[in-house]
């Protein structure tokens, strides 16, 4: 399986993912230049973390506008998997792919730390190969990752299932010293209604190697495989 | 030689013109020797930039050429951008440290934020890509609500600029001194790694070829911050503020980006980052390095602004740009890479056989020396160096004539106060603001004693570290000097690396005065000696003088930055307790010296006594000791003592990593010929806290080293106490008041001004 | 065609979260100014362009706010007169 | 005393790189608004506070401007006057 990981101006986790993918997946992994127009036959497209333009004006803001985006967005559109990590889940906001937006952290610092998530379904084409509830340990690393949305749209993500990953301390328990954002209902990351886009700010390609850390990032992008494959 | 006459509109040369730039009456007769005539305005800011202290070292090049330089890994020594070493497979790495003092101290955020620029852009133009940054930091007392402002400012400066570039930060020192108040220090380290065969140097060649200016225009920006970070700080440089740069990491990651490419791409010869004294020290310093002459043309330089005279084009820090000397013909090449990152190249002049260094406008020669003569006859200082009798006087003070304070009959307060002393405690404030995991390849990050990189598609791994105890140096500048290089050196051995090379920063004040040379000889002398004991040659660094403020000189302050080599994953070691039951070991001595201590200057407010001796050979042998048993498989741990001790060590192997929390019992009784204090709070050297499952193994490689090793207790995971029997009484100290005072000191002082962390660009308090 | 300078106010979207401006007010009282009863942050963008008239300009921009200046989820926008640069 | 709404404009000082407006300038021109020639960023604070007077009130700000909101070697404010809140 091939997996298109985006590089724009910017970007700095592209070759993170690039390595996930090759090193530990054993999958095929190409770089899409955000000024080109196509895919080069990807199945899975990654918007990988970074700071895409500078993340001046907003974080993500500019980099939506890529033409490569395009693209993108028709594979969404199509049911191809598409996968935002950090910047790439703050670029998939702001080009409408995932609902919502993500602010400034709320205590107004960058923030560098391993965090724990909860996972809160394991029925998706990324999560498939993780228990429901389960505890991930991985890397965050942001200064905007605060998840809102309007309370509409909240109660809907909720009631669909849609947040896949919550902050959680050691025991699964929710709350605000678990959170290092200040997200929404410690929201870590949330899937498109269709279920084929998935934004999380923790880092899940940095979490491949027991060698620096943790290894629970392994089976996210193994249970891609383990659905498209099917 | 061409005719150059004052452009229309210069200033007149005049003696205070002349010393408005910095240049001795001596310095000037110099230069119209060299020209044999009077020199234009022009000419006289390019010497001015050139014969700074900043770019000409003309204090301190005669003491540096004592330091110690090769080894058979050496690639690259002192002289070029940075220095390289070999790590075997074909691999190299590339690193240099460099301060950014004066500019952080007027604007903490910006001024932070170029400097890590500054030193990333030395490490790419090698044709290294950048894999870590570190930094080592020094302010006044956190009470001082202007250095909470300083600290946090530079802090996100450094976070800010590194995050958005994504290279991870992974390691550093802060330390916190009265000394420091007016004049921070910050010093930023870049570590590169780069195939052995892409090495380049910044070495003008091949007479016709162009030189090109690359990535961003140049803006009236910081010009003559070289010579800015030459004078003292005094309350008139707040009047110099326009002449700060602002940084943009994102045209540095895109400039970063596009330089690798055009090395590989082998269309350049040359390629120098811009840096202090901008387009002047780049192509002069390039030309010199090349022997040959250079032309350019400053019309063809892209400016930001309009109007900008050659003189400012010349002097401009703007950032983010590059000079390049391209092959000819391939002009077009090149400039299709930059385009491809929408960054932009132009001609500005090209290499030319005759030996001169020339500046154009148009046609107009605004600007001539005779060959490399710019950079090859700048003057050279060596004035006079005697000790400060006062500082000699504190030296010789007995450190235990000092009463115990009462507080003291219970040593767990003692250790308390100790932790939670900001230059002991915790410095995860600081370090959570900085990415210090993307480009996966941070096995230890902050927190341990150095930061272990793994080295991808071999099995080996780097660790790397800063260090300098500025106290040391100050009260005896030679030990000083080689404590700096053997802590470090010891820092990078306990994670199971052989310590390979350094770069130093020399942070001193000014260096004409007697008692600040003196100094500065001094630490450097220290330095060679333990440098040489090490095997650790000097690759590289960079010398900032004249910090001083009306309050004084800073401590003498010989930041190390230490690169060291592990060549199997496997014996990469942390600093904290790991398994119940493990034997606690002291390799080295237990000492009982008290001079120039953090106990002291904490718990006595006393900066006194002779600093800890330290013997280079037994620091050499302690290093090997530690080596052996790590590679022979027998260590779960390992942790220097340094500031506040056995004691603090032993804490920290408790408490630093709040995810795995472990008591000990420790049992030092049989000392009784030491003072307890001295036992608990004493800083000899050469000494590291090692865990291991199998003691007389460790014992036994020890004894063969030569090296003085004793178990002196137990790791107890199920405790929640430190234990310590000490000749006189005992300590006892709860684990959670051991986290509290190390964990939550620096997060709570910082919390009292919230004004201080409010907006991107830091906004100041009312100190101005 | 002439030159027109317009300025754009975007602040965060009322019931949000404002934690800058939070900070900002307590540190303003924390600074003494004990009057200060609420603070606000937002972004001001300068934005100079051509065009035939002011209301074209004023059009542009608003049409470049709808588009990339403000966040729709988060911010609201409002935009001043254009006058000559 | 009554309450006011003093609104305060900050802007990155003239001449100094200004890297944000860059960004913006060039990505309004990628998106077709190709008149456009320069951009700049900056904050736009409100402040609400009680005082005596609107000059009371303004002088305040314009002290709260130089110790805190603004950064006096990157930026240059700008007060507007202040309304009852
Ligand atoms: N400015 C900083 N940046 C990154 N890491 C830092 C910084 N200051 C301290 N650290 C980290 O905190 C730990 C303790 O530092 P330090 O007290 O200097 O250790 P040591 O006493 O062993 O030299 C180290 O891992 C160091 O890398
Ligand atoms: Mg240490």
């Amino acid at each position: 399986m091939k997996f298109g990981i985006v590089t724009f101006p910017g970007s700095n986790c592209d070759y993170d993912a690039f390595q996930a993918v090759t090193d530990i997946l054993g999958e095929e992994a190409t770089y899409l230049w955000h000024k080109d127009h196509d895919l080069q036959g990807s199945d899975v497209i990654i918007l990988p973390g970074g700071f895409s333009y500078g993340d001046y004006l907003r974080a993500g803001a500019i980099a939506r506008f890529s033409p490569i985006m395009r693209e993108v967005a028709a594979h969404a559109k199509a049911g191809g998997p598409v996968l935002g990590i950090c910047n790439g889940f703050q670029i998939a906001c702001e080009a409408g792919l995932l609902p919502g937006a993500l602010m400034r952290n709320s205590h107004l610092q960058f923030v560098s730390a391993e965090v724990r998530v909860r996972v809160e379904n394991s029925d998706t084409m990324f999560t498939n190969l993780y228990d429901r509830g389960e505890i991930l340990r991985m890397p965050v690393a942001h200064g905007d990752g605060r998840y809102v949305a309007p309370p509409g749209v909240l109660e809907e993500l909720e009631a669909e299932g849609r947040v896949v990953f919550r902050y959680a301390d050691a025991d699964g328990g929710i709350n605000a010293d678990a959170n290092p954002n200040g997200s929404e209902r410690n929201i870590a990351g949330i899937i498109s209604e269709a279920g084929n886009v998935l934004g999380m700010m923790p880092h899940p390609e940095r979490a491949c190697s027991p060698l620096l850390g943790s290894n629970d990032g392994v089976r996210l992008l193994e249970s891609i495989l383990a659905r498209v494959a099917a | 030689m061409s005719d150059v006459k004052p452009r229309a509109g210069d200033p007149v040369i005049t003696p205070a013109l002349i010393a408005e730039h910095g240049l001795t009456k001596l310095e000037y007769e110099r230069l119209v020797g060299m020209l044999g005539r009077s020199p234009t305005f022009t000419e006289l800011g390019i010497v001015s930039a050139l014969w700074s202290e900043h770019c000409s070292y003309k204090h301190s090049r005669p003491i540096l050429k004592t330091l110690p330089t090769t080894a058979p890994y050496v690639l690259q020594g002192p002289g070029e951008n940075a220095g390289v070493i070999s790590i075997g497979d074909g691999l190299a790495v590339a690193f240099k440290i460099e301060s950014h003092n004066h500019p952080s101290a007027v604007e903490p955020y910006q001024g932070a934020a170029t400097g890590v620029g500054g030193i990333l852009r030395d490490v790419f133009t090698m044709g290294a890509r950048p894999i870590a940054m570190l930094n080592s930091l020094r302010f006044g007392s956190l009470d001082d609500s202007r250095v909470r402002y300083l600290f946090s400012g530079v802090v996100k400066g450094i976070g800010d600029y590194g995050n958005c570039v994504g290279i991870p930060t992974v390691a550093g020192e802060i330390v916190f001194d009265p000394a420091y108040a007016n004049n921070p220090l910050v010093n930023a380290m870049c570590v590169g790694l780069l195939h052995e065969e892409d090495l380049i140097r910044a070495k003008a060649e091949g007479v016709g070829n162009p030189i090109m200016a690359v990535g961003a225009r140049t803006g009236r920006d910081g010009i003559h911050g070289a010579s800015f970070a030459s004078e003292d700080l005094s309350d008139a440089s707040g009047a110099k503020r326009p002449r700060i740069q602002v940084g943009d990491p994102f045209t540095e990651k895109l400039l970063l980006e596009a330089s690798l490419e055009l090395i590989k791409s082998g269309h350049i010869v040359a390629i120098q980052d811009m840096g202090a004294a901008g387009l002047t020290s780049s192509s002069a310093e390039m030309a010199e390095r090349g022997d040959v002459g250079v032309t350019i043309d400053v019309t063809r330089v892209p400016t930001r602004e309009s109007g900008m005279s050659p003189y400012e084009i010349l002097l401009s820090e703007s950032q983010e740009r590059m000079l390049v000397v391209a092959k000819k013909g391939r002009e077009d090449a090149v400039r299709d890479i930059l385009t491809r990152w929408d960054l932009t190249a132009a001609v500005i002049g090209e290499v030319i056989a005759e030996p001169v260094y020339r500046v154009t406008e148009g046609d107009r020669v605004v600007a001539e020396f005779p060959g490399s003569r710019l950079v090859t006859d700048c003057p050279s200082y060596s004035p006079e160096a005697r000790e400060s009798s006062a500082i000699a006087d504190l030296r010789a003070a007995d450190p235990f004539s000092i009463a115990e304070r009462a507080e003291e009959r219970d040593p767990a307060w003692t250790l308390e106060q100790l932790l939670s002393a900001p230059t002991i405690a915790s410095k995860a404030w600081a370090y959570r603001q900085y990415d210090s995991t993307v480009r996966t390849n941070t096995v230890i990050g902050p927190g341990g004693d150095a930061a272990v990189l793994r080295i991808r598609g071999t099995n080996k791994a780097i660790a790397v570290k800063t260090d300098c105890n500025g106290r040391y140096v100050y009260l005896d500048p030679r030990v000083g000097g080689r404590i700096a290089v053997a802590e470090a050196a010891r820092n990078v051995a306990c994670t199971g690396a052989r310590p390979m090379a350094i770069t130093n920063c020399l942070n001193f004040g000014n260096p004409t005065r007697p008692e600040v040379f003196f100094q500065l000889k001094e630490a450097v002398a220290g330095m060679g000696e333990a440098c040489r004991a090490l095997g650790t040659p000097v690759t590289g660094g960079n010398v900032s003088l004249y910090n001083e403020s009306p309050s004084g000189a800073v401590y003498p302050t010989p930041v190390i930055g230490m690169v060291g080599l592990i060549d199997d994953l496997s014996h990469i070691t942390r600093a904290t307790f790991q398994k119940d039951g493990d034997t606690i070991l002291l390799l080295g001595e237990l000492g009982g010296e008290l001079g120039g201590s953090e106990y002291l200057a904490t718990i006595h407010g006393k900066v006194i006594g002779a600093p800890p001796r330290c013997d280079v050979e037994r620091e050499r042998a302690l290093i090997d000791a530690l080596l052996g048993a790590i590679r022979a498989g027998v260590v779960s741990s390992a942790h220097d003592c340094s500031d506040g001790g056995l004691a603090v060590a032993l804490a920290e192997c408790c408490i630093a990593n709040p995810e795995h929390e472990s008591g000990a019992d420790i049992d030092l009784s049989s000392h009784s010929a030491l003072q307890d204090r001295a036992i608990l709070f004493g800083e000899s050297q050469g000494r590291v806290v090692v865990s291991s499952p199998a003691p007389e193994r460790v014992l036994a490689i020890a004894a063969k080293a030569g090296v003085p090793c004793a178990q002196i207790g137990r790791v107890a995971l199920e405790s929640d106490t430190l234990a310590i029997k000490l000749p006189k009484r005992s300590l006892r100290s709860p684990l959670s008041r051991l986290r509290r005072a190390y964990h939550e000191t620096i997060p709570k002082i910082m919390a009292r001004t919230p004004e201080h962390s409010t907006f991107d660009e830091l906004a100041p308090v009312a100190a101005h | 065609m002439s030159k027109f300078r317009i300025a754009v106010h975007i602040t965060p979207r009322k019931g949000l979260l404002d934690p800058q401006g939070n900070a900002v007010r307590d540190a303003l009282r924390t600074l003494g100014f004990n009057s200060v009863k609420d603070v606000h942050v937002g972004r001001y963008i300068i934005v100079e362009t051509d065009a035939y008239d002011a209301l074209t300009a004023e059009d542009a921009v608003s049409d470049m706010c709808a588009k990339l200046l403000a966040n729709p989820v988060t911010e609201d926008f409002e935009i001043e007169s254009a006058v000559p640069a």
